[in-house]
């Protein structure tokens, strides 16, 4: 339709790329810290008019539990919860999380904040999206150091759940079958950067397609809608990306993923 | 009961060295006030579970060299960064780490709270969560497909320690939505908080706070604390501090910045 | 989310002939208007659980030849004698018992709430309760003595119908202290409720209400039903009505006084 | 001290009874339909100038539960009740009490209301008392026909609690070993009056004592003070036994025990 090069941030491309892979569902999850998935999620509620639920669970709006802390986890294993987040310091081409640590489990090298609930949402929310921005040999390994959670588990395992797909600054795989494929490389990246910065085999098809960009419809949502209601939880965020200051007397600054640099 | 309302000193005497502490996490209204009067007297040799995970707290008591041994899910100051006396203690071998999931402790402290040995729970197969924890068992399902299924032992702490908006004083305390209080002091043989204020009358007389109040009969020590969470949030009540976690952040990456940031604002009382 | 508020009778069409239906004990708010709506559409083959003791509520439907299997601790019109059609059922096998005790109910609703295919309770070990369940296990527990433990399958209910103060119109539900309904609704595939009243705005907005209220995300369908636990009382709210029980029990005592009771208070509306 | 005959009710000798019973402890919880307990409970709590914490399951005002209907099951499951009182349509000499049916399970005689917590309870409360107005051969058999709950179990089962006493208009037993022990006559009755309505053989010192009757400060507590917390709950029953009248719009009715009438 439109052939002329469109202005859009990278965190709007990502944020459209996964508010298509939450698709049709009811309910939607976004954990602390997670400002993309969450515009993310946000961008799929208007889409659908108001579905899918979407729980933030930084925040105190969009946040319906009231049955403590406990409440998101036995709601995912109700299998009220459709779609999840996770991320990990490192990630392998078996799917597999790291959150811990690096080196030797009882004399790391690098330790992270711990596994969260991946050890268990990873097992019960039907599609659980990978998302980490950095995408480097060091982020995206062949073997994880410690398994937070895998990536498969055998027949015998109770498992309706699992990783569907994990999005990048650089590319979008899809997860299917224990591997990734390269599904599709975002504007102004290459197969050939993707493969290089890889750790981790994967499949891909002949001919890889890139990544389509945000429509301008789809930036007006963005803009417009989402932006507004994100700026309650990620005012930071909101501000830096979107150009919205909402002032919020519960929240302090968020920087994206900072928990991650190591 | 009587109105077990106390000094914060007082309140404490019951978390003594070597204790099975039980703390919530980061969101729900953390006893910081507490945890700084802890540090002051010295606690040492702490068992420590952050239910489920925990930010400044767990680092500070872990850098102030309390903690022997720490079960969690994550310990991290979130947007300000990996938490520095966490990491640094983790790597240097200074305390023993036991890691879990967020599920897997709400579900050992509900143990404790029914009064059971265990409790199951799906997810954790495969995982080197499971592997590197050899309190926890495997079994199969003798229910429907025989599949394989963890069982973690009760976690029954000696204290439970929180902070909340109010309480009366008969020792009723209203959580509200932070349920995990309460199932925090179902399950700890004794349920030690801070408050910001004490409310005239009886939590218990009215429905509707009612509906959002720990009984007293669960609690054994409590005292005034305003801003007692601080610099971390209390819902519905004050945010978190940016300016001084990032503050935190930057002092605590370093031990002489640690030591500095804890004689400024543990030592010397000026923020607590 | 929009608001599932709906008539009585459009609210139950969720519950089918054939349906695990969950419903809470006799002090807890119990849903009689739509048990009467249910009777005079004529619902059959419930499996009813009733969690964890009924009183009029159970012996209705199984007067009304609403249900076919009964699992409960206890049916009972307390200070007002035994409860009739459940005596009269029980002795004539018109239908199936699964004797409970209360806290392996609440277990085995915690179990589906919280996604596990079973949870362990302590007790039952030698009782004739055990005995006659050969839908529960024994297992020598893996933790401690290896003492023999009993564990309960998780029960799911198709539906979970509960009588509450109040809703909003996102389909929020103020229940207070009562929280085996959260329970019941978390547990239940759906949850259904009738209510006293209509709340302007919304339940979740005041963190006070928000700490008594179930989630309207749980909730299928609303429908307002003033006075919608009488004869029985709503906690806080309003107290049994015990002319109307002793009156009931009278009645119910006979076959032929019970079906009059069903043609002057069921079927004829006039209380409902 | 006094050995005049002093004007007293049963009710009140057994409210006496088992407040001795109770002993000193933190937590007596009385169930529902229990107004001679809940008596018990109340007078043991004023002699211990509000020790122990009493709950009565039917109140609102005494009674602090707010976790739902388990939180009584949840909390003697922690240790943190330590009296409880359970009757039964049968009870039997080795302490089983049976709250289900008499004659085949499959095919009963006569149905009680069902098993409520017994199957529970009674294992894990320390100090659990019997109480059954009804003493008669119906009521206390060789052998129940259904254990809702048994009197003692084997060594490796997990068994805090269990029987300590039982109570009847008649007399009162106490409970060890697996056997009841006929502790004390009340008066107006005699042992060979208790002998010939037992069921079951129980241990028999040589001379049985009589059931001290309630002091006059006893009366006085209960009339003046505990009567009037009373009434919150049973009001009918604190009308009936100690002319005690006030209106609650919460409550209907109350007949003891009536339950149990078959």
């Amino acid at each position: 339709m439109n052939a002329a090069p469109r202005e859009f941030r990278s965190e709007e491309l990502l944020a459209d790329v996964i508010a298509r892979l939450i698709g049709d569902v009811r309910h939607v999850a976004v954990g602390n810290a997670s400002p993309i998935p969450a515009t993310a999620a946000l961008l799929a509620r208007e889409r659908g008019h108001g579905r899918p639920y979407v729980s933030l669970l930084q925040s105190r709006k969009h946040n319906f539990f009231t049955d403590g802390a406990r409440e998101l986890f036995d709601c995912a294993g109700q299998g009220r919860i459709d779609v999840f987040f996770l991320s990990g310091g490192q990630i392998d081409g078996q799917g597999n999380v790291n959150l811990v640590s690096t080196g030797d489990y009882a004399h790391p090298k690098v330790r992270f904040p711990g596994s969260f609930g991946s050890a268990y949402l990873y097992y019960v929310v039907p599609k659980v999206i990978l998302f980490r921005v950095e995408h480097s040999r060091r982020t995206l390994v062949p073997q994880v150091d410690f398994i937070s959670a895998p990536g498969t588990s055998s027949p015998e395992v109770y498992r309706p759940g699992g990783p569907i797909a994990l999005v990048t600054n650089r590319c979008l795989f899809s997860f299917a079958a224990g591997r990734f494929t390269l599904a599709s490389v975002h504007p102004g990246h290459t197969v050939a950067e993707v493969i290089e910065h890889t750790g981790f085999e994967f499949e891909r098809p002949e001919t890889v397609p890139e990544t389509p960009a945000p429509s301008p419809k789809t930036l007006k949502l963005l803009r417009e809608t989402v932006a507004p209601q994100l700026a309650e939880v990620y005012p930071q965020f909101a501000a830096q990306v979107f150009g919205i200051s909402v002032p919020s007397p519960e929240r302090g600054r968020v920087r994206v993923g900072v928990a991650w640099r190591y | 009961m009587s109105a077990p309302l106390q000094s914060l000193d007082d309140a404490l005497t019951l978390i003594t060295d070597g204790c099975l502490l039980v703390v919530p996490r980061e969101v729900s209204g953390v006893p910081m006030a507490a945890t700084r009067a802890l540090i002051r007297r010295g606690v040492k040799r702490l068992h420590l579970v952050a239910l489920p995970t925990s930010s400044l707290q767990a680092d500070l008591l872990i850098g102030a060299g309390c903690v022997e041994t720490l079960e969690t899910s994550a310990v991290s100051l979130g947007e300000f960064g990996p938490a520095p006396r966490f990491t640094a203690a983790i790597t240097s071998g200074a305390i023993k780490m036991k890691d879990a999931t967020c599920p897997a402790l709400h579900a050992a402290l509900q143990a404790a709270e029914k009064g059971v040995p265990f409790m199951p729970l799906r997810g954790l197969i495969g995982s080197d969560v499971l592997a590197y924890r050899d309190d926890w068992k495997v079994i199969d399902s003798p229910f429907g497909n025989s599949d394989p299924i963890v069982l973690l032992p009760a976690i029954r702490p000696d204290v439970a320690l929180i902070h909340a908006p109010m309480a009366d004083r008969f020792g009723n305390i209203w959580i509200g939505r932070q349920r995990e209080l309460a199932t925090m002091a179902h399950a700890a043989v004794r349920a030690v908080a801070t408050v910001e204020k004490i409310h005239d009358g009886n939590l218990l007389d009215d429905p509707v706070l009612a509906a959002g109040t720990l009984p007293g009969f669960y609690v054994e020590s409590i005292a005034v604390a305003e801003r007692g969470a601080w610099p971390l949030g209390l819902p519905d009540h004050y945010g978190v501090d940016a300016e001084h976690l990032a503050e935190y952040a930057r002092m605590a990456a370093t031990a002489e910045g640690f030591a500095e940031y804890l004689e400024r604002y543990v030592y010397e009382r000026r923020a607590a």
